[in-house]
């Protein structure tokens, strides 16, 4: 555990990196980022909230178990997605132009982009998002107690 | 419906399996095994069809996400952007192999795991490594191969250093996983290259338009470095004992289609990407030192070793050296008319020794596996007398080690032969010195049999428990009936695969039209 | 039923060796059937015959390092600078590798 | 010369990787050389696709000047996440050989030899 500063700004922080991560992930058709960065950014926000409070205070917050079946999840539903194209070809964009849920036609030339095209993209930005999230943040939390073993030895 | 999607169902199917598996094994730890099989079963099943498929149908050339492979500009300029499957008779003959061995890598691990923990991350990397090599054989893009590596390789890692209370495991898996790395960033690298210079990332498209320029030169010899890593060719074979020896039996026996794997990458390279236009005799005489070298490092080696998988592992090496070998002389007479005469038949000796390869190497993994698990020994001195209470695994490691030396009637020595005689009429050295390694070979395996199954009783042992012998005799029965019908599988399917590698024309113009 | 094999010069039938087996496997039976009935393997008999010593079990057993010792003997002047090629140090490892590809791009033509 | 220096930049990444995983013994070097190895293979696949005076490849931005080639940027993109699997796994080993090793020198982490 560090000292009450870094913990008071990892407070005032960690809302921000968490909407911003999920801003990266939901923007990831239309903007640079994707759901990788998106991910990325909010296991640098579960690591901050790490280093900050320690492993054995963070432990109670984020379980593992939850975590990895996030993980699961996610990555089901990325490929789930990519079956249900199967009408056409493995990972066809079945939504994209359909009129439906993210199926607004893209505009050309220069716009502010709609959030409600790309088709299947968002869903799978979120699908890679949310493993990404539960990977890296269970990967972080998992050294952090390899670490925390080895030191008690 | 299903036929029309079944090369992207042979990669799909596992993966989504890979990540329900966790969700599976919160309900019931039999079910997930069940689940796990049931899925390897399928899969299998898919892949036969996919199997018939190609050998009726000619090259299935599979697009993912769209229709058609390529884009049309507004200008009338066609070009292939999509990512492609394209799954010729050697794709099919590679992953026909995999998907037989991991189902019974699946059925062996069923009792071998019963004792560990996270046996749910174990099956959840045993499919994911199973749908890389899927992946890497059906792929028809480059960059998209080097992807499917990079999973194997990550998957395969996982594997090894799976066992996290022993320090060698993460040893072995630290070692692997660096040179593993390093030879995919080669692959990578040459994979840029390519792309700049050719402007396309599908293999068929590449092969059309290559030059062998100074660059395609450069590329070649990262794809051949790192390839030839993959699949454990001395001087890069260090990784091979540690990680062989060093996994556990499944993983074990899974790694080796894993290294094939590597092998089938540097054979697609060679011949569907690079083909006619090397310069075949340079290329075709690398593949073949690097062949005999492997072949002869690796037994002397295995011959010192005292622990039973190292010693294994070190034969493995060796008999990595026959494939090269053989495909390194149908390489070196691709352009002559040596090729009708010997060349192909020396092929087709080392395709059908990289199945029969898998069998008998797998089998004796297994054995050895058998032999950990009921005496808790690793090392040779200390293991004596098991033909005494272990009769089954005595029985299979007869018919393993018997294959591996080329003795009849079992697989090996019908691949052998071949390899023998046509590589004869290329060069009688090379033909000798394969020859003496293969006696070496059973030398090395009278070790084993003499200091671990003969001799006095010195231990207690468990009986090996049923899945074991399940999965050990289906791989006897294999060995044997390769053994007794070589003819049949080479005219059925090894014979395609070698076509399919030289005849690079069809591979290309599967894709683009004609 | 079982049928035949090219193999590049000459060809292959396991049904040779199964025809070969059973004719070698007749006479060796023979042979061995010729012997006395009488033999029992049980008790002193079933023993190994050491010189007339009494070995413990351990000492029977020939570990597997002492297994061709004088081949590796030999064979020293090759296995000494082999075993030490194995380092088993990642290092060494990597430098093979780079070895082997500066060695290929060199023969290949690429530098 | 000045188009070339990205190349010249990958390649001196690329040697450096190759020359700490050879020389350098500490293992979490060895990591870091790897991914040294890994930057210059990305730094060489971004420049492929690269022009000068061309804007980023976002459909919604594009003005009339040119892009740049998007597909190196999705090639290296893929090849950063795979590197960041890579090296969580490769650490996640070295903590463990430090476990039970005691010792993170790679001279000294060899049971496995011969």
């Amino acid at each position: 555990m560090m000292s009450k500063i870094v913990r008071t700004i990892t407070n005032i922080l960690y809302s921000s990196i968490l909407i911003f991560g999920f801003y990266i992930i939901m923007h990831g058709h239309l903007t640079p980022g994707g759901g990788f960065q998106g991910g990325a950014v909010v296991a640098s926000g579960i690591a901050l909230v790490l280093i900050a409070y320690g492993y054995d205070t963070v432990r109670n917050w984020f379980k593992k178990s939850n975590l990895s079946f996030l993980e699961s999840i996610g990555a089901l539903a990325f490929i789930g997605i990519a079956f249900l194209g199967i009408g056409t070809t493995f990972f066809y964009n079945f939504l994209a132009n359909s009129g439906g849920l993210f199926g607004d036609p893209t505009v050309i030339g220069i716009n502010p982009g709609n959030l409600d095209t790309s088709g299947v993209l968002p869903l799978m930005n979120w699908a890679v998002g949310l493993k990404v999230l539960a990977g890296l943040g269970s990967v972080v939390l998992l050294m952090a107690y390899g670490i925390r073993k080895g030191d008690e030895e | 419906m299903i036929n029309e999607h079944l090369p992207a169902l042979v990669i799909g199917l596992p993966l989504l399996a890979a990540f329900a598996t966790p969700l599976v094994s919160k309900i019931n730890d039999k079910l997930r095994n069940i689940f796990v099989i049931g899925i390897l079963g399928i899969t299998l099943y898919l892949v036969y069809s996919l199997l018939c498929n190609v050998l009726n149908d000619g090259i299935f050339v599979y697009v993912m996400g769209a229709r058609s492979t390529g884009l049309t500009l507004p200008s009338g300029y066609k070009m292939p952007v999509r990512i492609i499957l394209e799954a010729d008779a050697m794709s099919v003959f590679m992953a026909i192999t995999t998907a037989v061995i991991s189902l019974i890598g699946a059925i062996y691990s069923w009792a071998f795991m019963d004792k560990e923990t996270g046996k749910d991350k174990f099956y959840t990397l045993l499919l994911i490594l199973t749908a890389g090599m899927f992946g890497m054989e059906l792929t028809g893009d480059m960059f998209n191969f080097f992807v499917f590596l990079e999973i194997t390789s990550i998957a395969a890692c996982g594997l090894v250093g799976f066992r996290i209370t022993r320090g060698e495991s993460s040893e072995a898996a630290f070692k692997t996983m660096v040179l593993y790395t390093l030879g995919a960033l080669f692959v990578l690298f040459a994979v840029g290259i390519l792309y700049g210079e050719y402007d396309a990332l599908n293999i068929a498209t590449l092969a059309s338009r290559i030059q062998y320029t100074m660059l395609d030169k450069i590329a070649l010899g990262l794809l051949l470095t790192g390839l030839a890593m993959k699949a454990g060719a001395v001087p890069m074979h260090m990784w091979v004992p540690d990680a062989y020896a060093e996994a556990p039996a499944p993983v074990s026996l899974v790694l080796v289609v894993n290294t094939q794997a590597g092998l089938y990458g540097l054979f697609r390279v060679l011949f569907s990407l690079y083909g006619a236009s090397l310069s075949t005799q340079t290329v075709g005489w690398i593949l073949i030192i690097l062949g005999v070298l492997s072949m002869f490092v690796g037994v002397t080696m295995a011959l010192i070793q005292d622990k039973l998988k190292r010693l294994i592992a070190y034969g493995a090496v060796s008999q990595i050296g026959y494939m090269l070998l053989g495909v390194g002389v149908g390489l070196a007479t691709l352009n002559t008319p040596a090729l009708q005469e010997y060349g192909m038949r020396a092929m087709e000796g080392s395709i059908f020794h990289v199945i029969n390869d898998a069998m008998y190497k797998g089998l004796l993994f297994l054995t050895a596996g058998a032999v950990i698990y009921c005496t808790g020994k690793r090392n040779l001195n200390e293991i004596s007398g098991l033909a005494h209470d272990m009769k089954f695994t005595s029985i299979f490691f007869i018919i393993g080690a018997g294959a591996i030396a080329g003795l009849p009637p079992f697989n090996g020595f019908a691949s052998k032969l071949i390899i023998y005689e046509s590589v004869y009429k290329f060069n009688p050295m090379l033909s000798v010195i394969a020859i003496l390694v293969s006696i070496l070979t059973l030398a090395i395996f009278v070790k084993i049999f003499q200091s671990a199954f003969l001799g006095p009783k010195l231990l207690d042992v468990k009986k090996e428990p049923r899945s074991m012998v399940l999965a050990m005799l289906v791989l006897s029965i294999i060995v044997i009936a390769f053994g007794l019908f070589p003819d049949v599988v080479v005219d059925k399917i090894v014979s395609p695969a070698v076509n399919a590698l030289i005849n690079r024309m069809d591979y290309i113009t599967a894709v683009l039209g004609g | 039923m079982i049928g035949v094999l090219e193999t590049g010069t000459g060809v292959w039938s396991a049904l040779y060796w199964i025809l070969s087996f059973a004719v070698l496997f007749i006479i060796v039976y023979f042979i061995y059937s010729l012997g006395g009935k009488t033999v029992k393997a049980s008790g002193d008999k079933g023993k190994p015959f050491l010189s007339g010593n009494e070995m413990e079990k351990e000492k029977i057993h020939v570990k597997a390092s002492n297994m061709y010792w004088g081949f590796t003997e030999a064979l020293k002047s090759y296995y000494t600078p082999l075993k030490g090629g194995h380092t088993g140090n990642i290092n060494d490892y990597v430098g093979w590798f780079v070895l082997a590809l500066a060695v290929i791009l060199i023969l290949t033509g690429g530098l | 010369m000045i188009d070339n220096l990205p190349f010249i930049a990958c390649a001196i990444l690329v040697i450096l990787g190759l020359y700490t995983l050879t020389f350098k013994r500490n293992l979490i070097k060895i990591v870091i050389g790897l991914n040294l190895v890994e930057s210059g293979v990305n730094l060489f696949l971004i420049t492929l696709g690269y022009k000068s005076n061309a804007v980023a490849p976002i459909y919604t931005m594009a003005a009339k000047e040119e892009m740049v080639l998007p597909t190196p940027q999705a090639l290296t993109l893929t090849s950063i996440v795979i590197g960041l699997a890579t090296t969580a796994l490769i650490l996640s080993f070295t903590i463990l050989i430090y476990k039970h090793y005691k010792t993170i020198d790679a001279s000294k982490v060899r049971r496995l030899r011969e």
